[in-house]
């Protein structure tokens, strides 16, 4: 570090060859450290080292699980209704000539183990701004559930803070809560899973992309000021080697602020539909490290941003805390010089604050500056195409067979009257089938005055168009204890129980997301169970002819060293012309006649 | 009877979303300067005998306060008498 | 003459929208009002939307009382302009004293949302003439402070002069003294309700029509009165 | 900068049911001997300049108590210097 900045700077890493990097801590390989520097041509700044760390990790590069993602679109069916898939914030599908939806299912696991609350809002929070992000009107969600045993000390804490946080947030944003599940099994005891899917609707002519084009457009931040939210690792780390009085130990969780996201929807809503803006991304977990990044790779350009304009709840912080801030509730946007104002005025009139931080620039380098002194230089593309990609080692787990040969059949049958009733009994109490109203009735379902079906139907139905009655479904559905037995039937079973579900609300099945949370892919048993689940998916697909337009992977989901049952959460889109002649579950009237299809 | 008073109060560096929506609608009242407003919780615990510090920092630490977000104190207050105070 | 309903919008307003569908459904026309804009463009009654006003933070409608709109909407309410404050508008007429009490966290400390079976214990407002007394309807309750607090005067006051609006019933979702679910200022006019109107005026949508009842009182006392 | 602390506790006559929830949790902790918990909210407001008190209470009465369901006391509080405190 320069003794006249007290921050590493470009210049100073040119001079420092050798200065030595926690990279290590931070997750890098030694090949991967290699790589950077080859890219860069000197050793990367503490700030680019913490992009780097952050843009090729697991959750941000898909390292492990990208040569099985591709299956997705390779194996599916050609579909002209799909307006966006994998690789933007969230797969768009065409329902009419004029309107489009797009939706999406992430997780936010970790966090919620830590403060279920706060990890769960902003699990909402999150999956929110990828929906805004690409021009929609949220307009409902949904948030399959795993935790523990139900009467676990573990789960008393977890379970009401997660359902709180859920409720919390996307009640306050005014989305109805229109499904999800709720399921309880020790193998989640540490590892609950929390994943929250958003729907959103758009005119088809709305539609955003994350583009920064057009060298001279200036870059925008929009809503929260910067924080140090869920920067303990990076920053830490990153700062380990230049700070000798050692780092003060950061929080690593993000608070979400409803309220402003409510005003951060309306804001962007408004700038889309007076067309005052060229790009826009959402920041998620990894903040502006990665919208800044991806904004300007997607379009071939750089960008210069001067990074103390950068509005902060702390003025302490250090560049690479500023970088790597998972702060909720912002939006970048990319905007004409001469709509600046404009969108400056939209901004103030809802409340938030909107910042010009910098601008597009030909040449494609992302040079960010700091108090004058250039603290990050580099190809923006490196950072998010260029991350590296494995063809993990994968094994049968050694005791499927095992698992597979204790069949159900060996089971002992009720036999008696007393018996019958006994085990109705215990299945009609047993956590996983009771009811859930405790859970749902924490949701708002009737906002926005479009529901037309919500729990505990088969699938979520809203009102899409109120002169036409055009709608959609949605559902969600995951079956681990199959999966853990069959992982690639699981993932089938999962996708054609959430395509059964839309279709026997009345809906035609149209696109699919998925969340895959498994344990982690250096396991080679888990990243076996991970490439079957992906590979059963992909042709479960294949066969209904619908296609996957997005979804998340979610790794590392252990207690010590036990991995989670392999949890992939398929769901999937329908559109009803008329909502008039959904199908809700109840049997309708008296003299009904009751048929059972299939087997 | 005792009191304990334990205030939580989030983090300073932790996100206060309502000390910041109250700070924010102080100028429409004609308040401008408040340079800001941090909102947190204030805990009484009456005890039935002598106040229990020990006790109260228990409870404080295991009921009253996140940790991961929260930091608290604790004090013995005097008891007012009744009809006193403000 | 079309009657024209103003529906204010807050930072964090969320029902405003299916306030002014439940408006139009019965044939008014509905009008947005901006909390920041203190004309009232001469709207013949006002609805305060539920929502999360601000986040609902400090106390829910505490800050949005101070808004520009409210200031006219206070003085135009003295002067007998019918205004419903539904769930957070119920909590901001409280906090703004247009009525008496306050609205707490609910008892049970969730956020609670049911179909909800409410009697009709006054129809002599602007916003219940429709009603039959003694009415039982379904309407949807989802809040987190829904909790009508007041103090034993208020309430003796409020029983004893008729002012207690709908009561729950077949159970009290979170706690109200006297399982109050609306009521109204002496003269009638101001209308605070926890429960959602708006979420019952159509068959697909709701667990009833009951809600449409309050919309067209407010239109047929606007056409008695002129 | 100085800072004034405003409390604001639900009047004694008004149920305050998150300091029963907290109570009611208690004996499960293995704590008989507390009597009653309530739960209000500390208000840490930050003056640019000198602590304006008056200010403070004319901010607590309109905006931060609720006088049909709190009450409210307020001190000036000497700022910690930074680094130090609990
Ligand atoms: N299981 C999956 N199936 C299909 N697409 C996926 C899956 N996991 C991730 N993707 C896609 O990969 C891209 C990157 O995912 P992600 O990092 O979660 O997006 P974001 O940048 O919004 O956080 C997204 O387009 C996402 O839809």
């Amino acid at each position: 570090m320069t003794a006249t900045t007290g921050f590493d700077t470009v210049s100073h890493a040119a001079e420092t060859p050798d200065e030595e990097q926690p990279y290590e801590e931070l997750g890098l390989r030694d090949d991967e450290y290699e790589r950077i520097r080859q890219i860069l041509g000197r050793r990367p700044t503490s700030s680019e080292l913490a992009m780097y760390s952050i843009m090729w990790s697991e959750h941000c590069s898909y390292k492990s699980s990208k040569v099985h993602l591709r299956q997705f679109s390779e194996k599916a069916p050609k579909s002209d209704l799909m307006l966006a898939g994998i690789g933007e914030n969230a797969g768009v599908i065409r329902i009419s000539d004029d309107i489009a939806v797009t939706f999406k299912v992430e997780s936010h696991n970790h966090p919620s183990f830590v403060e279920p609350y706060q990890g769960a809002a902003t699990g909402v929070g999150g999956i929110v701004r990828d929906i805004l992000a690409m021009g929609a009107r949220p307009v409902a969600v949904m948030d399959p559930l795993r935790f523990g045993a139900a009467d676990h000390e573990d789960t008393k804490r977890v379970l009401p803070g997660v359902v709180a946080g859920v409720g919390g947030y996307g009640n306050c944003l005014g989305l109805p809560n229109i499904g999800g599940e709720v399921v309880f099994d020790p193998c989640y005891q540490g590892n609950p899973l929390v994943n929250a899917l958003c729907v959103g609707v758009l005119p088809v002519n709305r539609l955003q992309n994350k583009e920064a084009h057009g060298p001279g457009n200036v870059v925008v931040l929009l809503g929260a000021k910067t924080g140090r939210d869920g920067i303990g690792g990076v920053s830490v780390l990153a700062s380990a080697t230049f700070n000798s009085d050692g780092p003060a130990r950061r929080p690593s969780v993000q608070v979400g602020d409803p309220f402003i996201e409510k005003l951060l929807i309306e804001s962007c809503l408004e700038l889309y539909e007076r067309e005052l803006i060229v790009g826009v991304q959402d920041l998620g977990g990894a903040g502006l490290t990665c919208a800044l990044t991806e904004t300007s790779a997607s379009a071939g350009t750089g960008m210069d941003i001067n990074l103390n304009l950068v509005p902060l709840r702390e003025a302490s912080m250090d560049p690479q805390e500023v970088l790597a801030s998972e702060s909720q509730e912002r939006m970048l946007l990319i905007v004409e010089p001469g709509k600046l104002d404009e969108v400056l005025r939209v901004a103030e009139r809802w409340g938030v604050i909107a910042t010009a931080i910098g601008q597009v620039t030909e040449g494609g380098r992302l040079v960010i500056s700091w108090h004058g002194e250039v603290v990050v230089d580099v190809p923006p593309g490196s950072l998010v195409d260029d991350g590296p990609v494995y063809a993990r080692p994968m094994r049968e787990p050694a005791d499927l067979i095992l698992l597979q040969a204790d069949r159900a059949e060996t089971l002992p049958r009720p036999r008696s009257g007393v018996e019958l009733r006994e085990t109705l009994l215990r299945l009609a109490a047993s956590p996983n089938l009771c009811d859930k109203s405790w859970v749902t009735e924490q949701y708002d379902r009737y906002v926005q005055g479009n529901t037309i079906l919500a729990q505990p139907e088969n699938s979520g139905v809203i009102r899409i168009d109120e002169q036409t009655g055009l709608g959609i479904a949605l559902s969600v559905d995951g079956n681990a204890r199959y999966a853990r037995l069959d992982p690639y039937n699981g993932a089938k079973l999962a996708l054609a129980e959430s395509y059964r579900n839309v279709a026997a609300s009345g809906a035609t099945p149209l696109a699919v997301t998925n969340c895959l949370n498994f344990g982690s892919p250096e396991d080679p048993q888990v990243m076996w169970q991970f490439a079957e689940a992906v590979r059963g998916l992909a042709d479960g697909c294949a066969e209904l002819g619908i296609p996957v337009t997005g979804g998340n992977v979610s790794f590392y989901n252990s207690t010590g060293p036990q991995a989670i049952h392999p949890t992939p959460v398929v769901g999937v889109l329908g559109v009803i012309s008329n909502v008039g002649t959904r199908v809700p579950m109840g049997f309708g009237g008296d003299s009904d006649v009751i048929v059972l299809l299939g087997e | 009877m005792a009191r304990v008073v334990v205030d939580v109060m989030l983090k300073p560096e932790i996100l206060d979303p309502q000390g910041q929506a109250v700070a924010n609608a102080l100028p429409r009242l004609g308040v401008a300067d408040v340079a800001s407003v941090r909102i947190g919780k204030r805990i009484e615990i009456e005890f039935a005998g002598a106040a229990d510090l020990d006790r109260a920092r228990e409870i404080a630490d295991k009921l009253l306060a996140n940790p991961v977000i929260e930091d608290f104190t604790l004090r013995v207050e005097e008891t007012p008498a009744e009809g006193e105070g403000q | 003459m079309t009657a024209r309903i103003g529906v204010v919008t807050f930072p964090g307003s969320l029902d405003d929208r299916d306030a002014a569908r439940a408006v139009h459904l019965t044939g008014a026309a509905p009008i947005s009002l901006w909390h920041a804009d203190s004309e009232l463009y001469g709207v013949d009654a006002v609805i305060l939307p539920g929502g999360f006003s601000y986040g609902d933070y400090l106390r829910a409608g505490a800050i949005a009382r101070f808004s520009a709109v409210m200031e006219s909407i206070i003085k135009a309410a003295g002067d007998g302009l019918p205004v419903l404050g539904i769930c957070n508008g119920f909590q901001v007429l409280c906090e703004a004293h247009l009525l008496p009490g306050a609205l707490t966290r609910n008892q049970h400390l969730h956020f609670r949302n049911r179909d909800q079976a409410l009697r009709v214990e006054s129809t002599a407002t602007a916003w219940t003439g429709g009603f039959q007394h003694g009415q039982e309807i379904v309407i949807p309750v989802k809040n987190g402070e829904g909790c009508y607090m007041a103090d034993e005067r208020t309430l003796e006051e409020l029983e004893g002069e008729g002012r207690v609006v709908a009561r729950y019933i077949r159970g009290n979702p979170n706690g109200s003294l006297h399982d109050i679910a609306a009521i109204t200022n002496a003269a009638g006019n101001v209308v605070g309700i926890m429960p959602h109107p708006e979420h019952a005026v159509e068959v697909l949508t709701g667990p009833s029509i009951d809600g449409l009842g309050i919309f067209t009182s407010v239109l047929a006392h606007l056409g008695a009165r002129v």
